[in-house]
């Protein structure tokens, strides 16, 4: 066979090969700095003794996970206790094969995109429903059937937040609508804030973190689905639901932040942004080694020192082709390495974002949440699709100017979250007075 | 029961002749081991999908039989025991168990005594309400102000740790006054913690009480009127979340409570969020006696006259105290030995854990998890 | 355990009248008696219409030793309590005859067996039989509306060898108030349950601990221990070591090494 | 080659996951079972470049409906169903209707023998702006059936909803 057929795959293959490879460290490491954030914001330091400043964590973790047994419950069903966490897995990583990291490390660019990103994570679903169901136990269960509901609901109004911006953009394909943003020279951000908003909650929703996070409320149902889950079938669930916030944040990213672009792209005065990496990494690479003199064990001090060097490295090749002279191949790879920077970047403060609700925030409740998600959301996002439809309407089949009419539609689903807002509390009290009888009767 | 949920779980016994339709109601068995069941408490719950029709307590298992381990110990010798049913509130513990004995011997401690026994039970009230409002947050998803509980709660249990050199199970007094004379800087130190302590609570103010799912979850919870309140014998907090204004520091004032101006804040809906509040407003009032009695610390004995064998004559006596969970009751009965022919504790959180079942019926398994929080019990108390 | 459940005829109370003429020094004037007992402060209550009444002891209640004399048998009564040591008069329980007291004579007559004052606190003895109806009035009419606690003491030696007790108190009153009711063992005893709801763990645990069977209550099974638990820890005879060599014997088929 | 290669393995799934959704007992296995068979189909769109077709079934058949297939099954006592009788004994109707089934088939393959491949497969590139394509025709070629069905729709779910709440 013919060896000039493959080559097209070549790419693909070894992109997917790196994310799969790579995808379970990088969740570990969200995993320590989630943790890190955390301990942060609660006057703590969090792990430490790991490695210097804990920095080898997510791999004792890994180790550990793996070498710890492997327990079934004896009535559990098998075949699907076994099944369940891969369909988990595989569906949140085959969702990333459509996202663009940077504009030339991309699996692939589907002309429908943004639909098959949707799809694929959505059967992710099954994995939970089916380990809940599979565990034989109540707490399982539960959380199975809370997190079916609360997907499905949660879904419906995070794909229509997501019309809106493809309304914005014209096409599904993520590359596209990223080229759509550079185009028009705004991110769909500030065309579409509601919209965003609407994905925000969705997506916090959607991969079941706090506030939402009822179908593993820890303090309700002990781990929810996960319950009965231990060892490696364990981690595979937490990568899944890492990996996933990964998709959910560069969704975002690609959808309301401009992807890969970096801020301003189009102003030439604000070029000075380039070397934004560079005195972040130096940032970095100042702090480990001021930190560095200061680590209990020599081993510690060298990979603290280490740790620095990394991040110069990274500077550098992250530099370099800023400064190299145009047309030389430095240059030439700028894009990828800066679009590739700007894009994890966008997707780290998506996912501090979640980070920094769940340590703010208590927990709604299962019938608090719906009522969020079907009375609030879902109106909230049909409204949003309709204002932009009307905003882009004006624009381009009336000939209005684009500011104008994007804000008057921007307006009209500002408008309509009011009411809903104003009805939400009207009705609220009124539940609550009820349950609250019903309690008193008893 | 739940045959119907279980035969249909993979393992599940299969049954035909249960011809039950659906999963209208499943026994779901929360504890003993369950995070939010503040220890080993088991609550069998029937649930109507999520809905709470009907629950029991199992308790017990931290049953240690304090009250006939009582019966073989001398009076002193069992004064560290009582610091061990409510773990969180020890110093509260130990002060009822010395002033009924007090009591029971017809002494009482010297006014400096009672003083800083006022002032060491005031911080352990305080610590017990940080403890309670961590946990409590925490039941209810905000992992965060846990941690900024458990931090001012660290100054108070530094003070004890000053005082007698324990943290937790204190031991702080002695029948008849105190353990030790106060170390030099404890009214220093516990008015850096007081001036200090009034933000604090502003800034757990700052993320609860105006929160609109902190609100969403507590309001309308649990909800006990006052005359349930005092038909189920609930007392402390949850009775004057109720709208009921009583305290037995008021009441029937004990130690140096009759010295000092406070208030006794009290609810209107007796609901989760009144509860918060009550105790909210609780640590404030008790920062304000600590500040007032460091003001003024008499000098004098630390100790009332009291023997080395404690002999009381015959005879009984019922003392309760309000300690941070409600009314902490001895009833002691003496036979003129040196040993108590009978200890009786009246426990507030098992009174008040029996107040459970009516309150979560009609709400949600979630709800469960805030009620049992917002009463604030002590397994280790309620087991003895 | 099958001792006890096997029902007795509740007492009459003119069987248990006679008992109690142990005649103590009755010139032990009370010094201060109230109701409630407690000392008094500024209270949101208003003081208690219970004043100090006249000493002036009928022949049905003198003052009596520190614990309840066993009714019917008095030389029975004598070796489970220690003397009572004539010493600290404030101390000393002295016999109780205010307002209140009064009207609980007037109302039950002969079930009120006696009623004193210990260390300021009131105490009312009763018989079991009429339990309920007292309990029912001293909430409904005298206003004790909270059952603070519930629980018993074991006298093994006496003939009626519980006290079952009552601490109870009053909101719109600020007192305190013991009722106490002898029992003997394996005498049932009415469930207060109806009267104060909170009564139903204190009466399980009391059932747990003593063996105490109450009637009409909603749900009697230990509460602390285990359901399968041998005896009742709490009386006096109750041996763990006897316990303990009997589980080992029957579970583990050898001798305990204890 | 590596088309058909495809194909059969698709199509090999979807027959023997179809096979297994109608033998398995237990109700739960049988639903996964037809998610794979849907997700075979589509995988069969999606190799003849029907990405549209493809992303439709697995977002509205594999990901929506079947969750709510699968929810429902939990809700419902399986214990039941796990006991009748999975095949009743009138097999000779089936066989009937198999054979009668059958015929049509091979009726229909030989009237149209010769036309059959006569049509030529679209070449993908015609079909390449899948999804516009399908939203022409629905918004734009057939606005009005498909603004009645979506109005069917509307109503029948509406009536749904209305029928539910009496109940409370």
């Amino acid at each position: 066979m013919d060896l000039h057929a493959l080559l097209p795959f070549l790419f693909p293959v070894l992109f997917a090969l790196v994310i799969v490879a790579v995808l379970p460290l990088i969740a570990g490491y969200i995993v320590l700095v989630e943790r890190k954030v955390m301990a942060d914001m609660q006057v703590r330091l969090g792990p430490m003794r790991v490695g210097p400043h804990g920095l080898l964590q997510p791999i004792a973790d890994a180790v550990k996970l793996l070498l710890k047994e492997d327990i079934i419950p004896e009535s559990a069903d098998k075949l699907v206790f076994w099944g369940a966490p891969l369909i988990s897995v595989t569906a949140a990583m085959l969702a990333l094969a459509a996202l663009p990291i940077g504009p030339f490390f991309q699996i692939a660019d589907l002309n429908i995109g943004m639909l098959f990103i949707l799809g694929i994570s959505s059967l992710g679903i099954f994995g939970i429903v089916l380990g809940g169901w599979a565990s034989n136990s109540h707490y399982s269960l539960m959380g199975a059937l809370r997190s079916a509901a609360q997907l499905v609901s949660y879904e419906t109004s995070a794909g229509m937040a997501i019309v809106g911006a493809l309304l914005l953009a014209g096409t599904l394909s993520t590359r596209g609508i990223v080229q759509a943003q550079a185009d028009d020279g705004v991110w769909f951000i500030f065309a579409a804030p509601v919209g965003f908003f609407i994905y925000l909650v969705a997506s916090i929703a959607e991969t079941n973190r706090a506030p939402f996070d009822m179908p593993e409320a820890e303090s309700e149902l002990v781990a929810g689905y996960m319950t009965e889950y231990s060892g490696f079938r364990w981690a595979l669930y937490f990568l899944a639901e890492y990996t996933n916030m990964v998709v959910v944040a560069s969704i975002a990213a690609t959808l309301f932040l401009g992807g890969w672009m970096r801020p301003f792209a189009n102003t030439r005065v604000f070029n000075v942004l380039d070397y934004f990496p560079l005195l972040l990494m130096l940032w970095i690479a100042g702090y480990c080694w001021r930190r560095t003199p200061k680590q209990p064990v020599f081993v510690q001090k060298v990979f603290m020192a280490a740790v620095g060097v990394l991040c110069l490295i990274l500077a550098a090749v992250i530099t370099l082709p800023v400064i190299a002279p145009q047309g030389s191949l430095l240059a030439a790879a700028k894009p990828g390495i800066h679009g590739a920077f700007w894009f994890l970047f966008k997707v780290g403060a998506y996912i501090y974002v979640f980070m920094w609700l769940r340590f703010t925030f208590p927990r709604y409740r299962f019938d608090q949440l719906m009522r969020l998600g079907w009375q609030f959301l879902v109106p909230l996002s049909i409204a949003n699709v309709m204002g932009i439809a009307i905003g882009l309407t004006l624009h381009r089949q009336l000939g209005w100017p684009a500011v104008p009419a994007l804000l008057l539609g921007i307006a009209l689903t500002l408008g309509a979250a009011w009411y809903l807002i104003s009805v939400g509390e009207k009705h609220e009290p009124a539940i609550v007075g009820e349950e609250g009888e019903g309690a008193a009767d008893a | 029961m739940s045959d119907a949920f279980d035969n249909f779980l993979p393992g599940g016994k299969a049954n035909v002749e249960t011809t039950v339709l659906g999963a209208d109601e499943i026994i779901l068995n929360m504890g003993p081991q369950h995070p939010s069941t503040h220890g080993v408490l088991r609550v069998k719950l029937r649930l109507d999908g999520e809905k709470v029709v009907g629950s029991e307590c199992v308790i017990g298992y931290l049953h240690r039989g304090v009250e006939k381990i009582a019966e073989h110990r001398s009076y002193q010798q069992f004064a560290p025991y009582v610091d061990r049913m409510d773990y969180v509130a020890a110093v509260s513990n130990g002060l009822g168990y010395c002033e009924a004995v007090e009591k029971l011997m017809g002494v009482e401690a010297p006014p400096r005594a009672r003083v800083i026994r006022t002032i060491l039970t005031e911080l352990q009230r305080i610590a017990s309400h940080l403890f309670w409002l961590g946990t409590h947050a925490l039941d209810i998803g905000a992992l965060t102000p846990l941690f900024y509980c458990l931090r001012e709660r660290e100054e108070i249990l530094k003070i004890f740790e000053k005082y007698c050199g324990a943290r937790l199970t204190t031991h702080a007094f002695r029948i008849g006054g105190l353990q030790y004379e106060a170390y030099d800087e404890l009214e220093k130190d516990t008015e850096r913690f007081c001036r200090g302590f009034d933000k604090r609570v502003d800034e757990y103010e700052a993320l609860l009480t105006e929160n609109r799912i902190w609100v969403g979850r507590t309001k309308g919870i649990g909800i006990l009127n006052a005359a349930d309140a005092i038909a189920m014998g609930v007392t402390g907090p949850v009775l004057r979340a109720s709208g009921v204004q009583w305290d037995i520091r008021k009441a029937m004032p004990y130690a140096a409570y009759d010295q000092y101006e406070f208030s006794i804040p009290t609810g209107k809906n007796g609901d989760t969020y009144d509860r918060y509040l009550v105790r909210l407003e609780e640590m404030r009032q008790s920062r304000k006696i600590c500040l007032q009695a460091i003001e003024n610390i008499p000098s004098g004995p630390i100790l009332g006259k009291v023997g080395k064998v404690l002999k009381p004559p015959p005879g009984e006596v019922y003392h309760a105290i309000e300690a941070p969970k409600g009314e902490l009751g001895y009833y002691i009965v003496s036979d003129g030995t040196t040993q108590p022919y009978r200890v009786r504790i009246r426990p507030p959180s098992l009174v008040n854990l029996e107040a459970l079942d009516q309150m979560i019926r009609g709400h949600l398994v979630a709800d469960v998890v805030a009620v049992i929080g917002t009463l604030d019990i002590v397994l280790g108390e309620v087991d003895r | 355990m099958t001792d006890s459940e096997e029902k007795q005829p509740t007492r009459p109370p003119q069987a248990d009248k006679p008992g109690e003429t142990p005649a103590a020094p009755s010139g032990a004037a009370p010094e201060k008696p109230q109701a409630g007992g407690e000392e008094k402060p500024a209270a949101p209550a208003p003081p208690a219409p219970a004043k100090p009444a006249t000493p002036a002891a009928p022949a049905a209640s003198g003052a009596v030793p520190p614990k309840p004399p066993a009714p019917g048998a008095p030389a029975a009564a004598k070796p489970a309590g220690p003397p009572p040591p004539p010493k600290e008069p404030p101390l000393k329980p002295a016999p109780l005859e205010n307002d209140l007291v009064k009207r609980y004579k007037a109302r039950f007559g002969g079930a009120i067996l006696e009623a004193w004052l210990d260390r300021k606190q009131a105490i009312l003895v009763t018989t079991p039989d009429r339990l309920l109806e007292i309990a029912q009035y001293t909430r409904d009419e005298e206003k004790f509306d909270y059952l603070v606690d519930l629980t018993a003491v074991d006298w093994p030696k006496r003939e009626k060898r519980f006290d079952l007790v009552l601490i109870l108190y009053s909101f719109p009153k600020n007192e305190r108030l013991r009722i106490k009711v002898l029992l003997a063992d394996g005498e049932p005893v009415s469930s207060v349950e109806s009267v104060w709801p909170t009564a139903n763990w204190l009466e399980r645990e009391i059932y747990d601990m003593f063996g105490i069977v109450f009637e009409g209550h909603s749900n009697l099974k230990r509460l602390l221990l285990p359901e399968e638990w041998q005896g009742y820890p709490l009386r006096k005879d109750y041996d763990i070591l006897q316990q303990d060599e009997d589980w080992i014997r029957e579970n583990l088929g050898i001798e305990s090494g204890q | 080659m590596l088309n058909e290669a495809i194909f059969y393995f698709f199509a090999t799934l979807a027959i023997i996951s179809s096979i297994l959704v109608v033998t398995r007992r237990n109700a739960v296995q049988s639903a996964i079972f037809l998610v794979t068979a849907l997700l075979a189909t589509a995988g069969i769109f999606l190799n003849l470049n029907a990405e549209f077709l493809f992303i439709v079934q697995v977002i509205l058949y594999a990901g929506g409906i079947m969750v709510l297939f699968v929810f429902v099954i939990m809700l419902v006592n399986l214990d039941v169903a796990l006991h009748q009788v999975q095949f009743n004994r009138q097999w000779f109707v089936a066989l009937i209707i198999s054979a009668v089934l059958a015929a049509q088939v091979v009726a229909a393959l030989l009237v149209s023998r010769g036309t059959l491949y006569a049509v030529a497969p679209a070449s993908p590139e015609t079909l390449e702006p899948n999804t516009e394509r399908v939203a022409f025709s629905l918004f734009h070629t057939y606005m009005l059936p498909f603004e009645i069905a979506s109005i069917l729709l509307l109503v029948a779910m509406v009536g749904a909803v209305v029928m539910a709440k009496k109940r409370v």
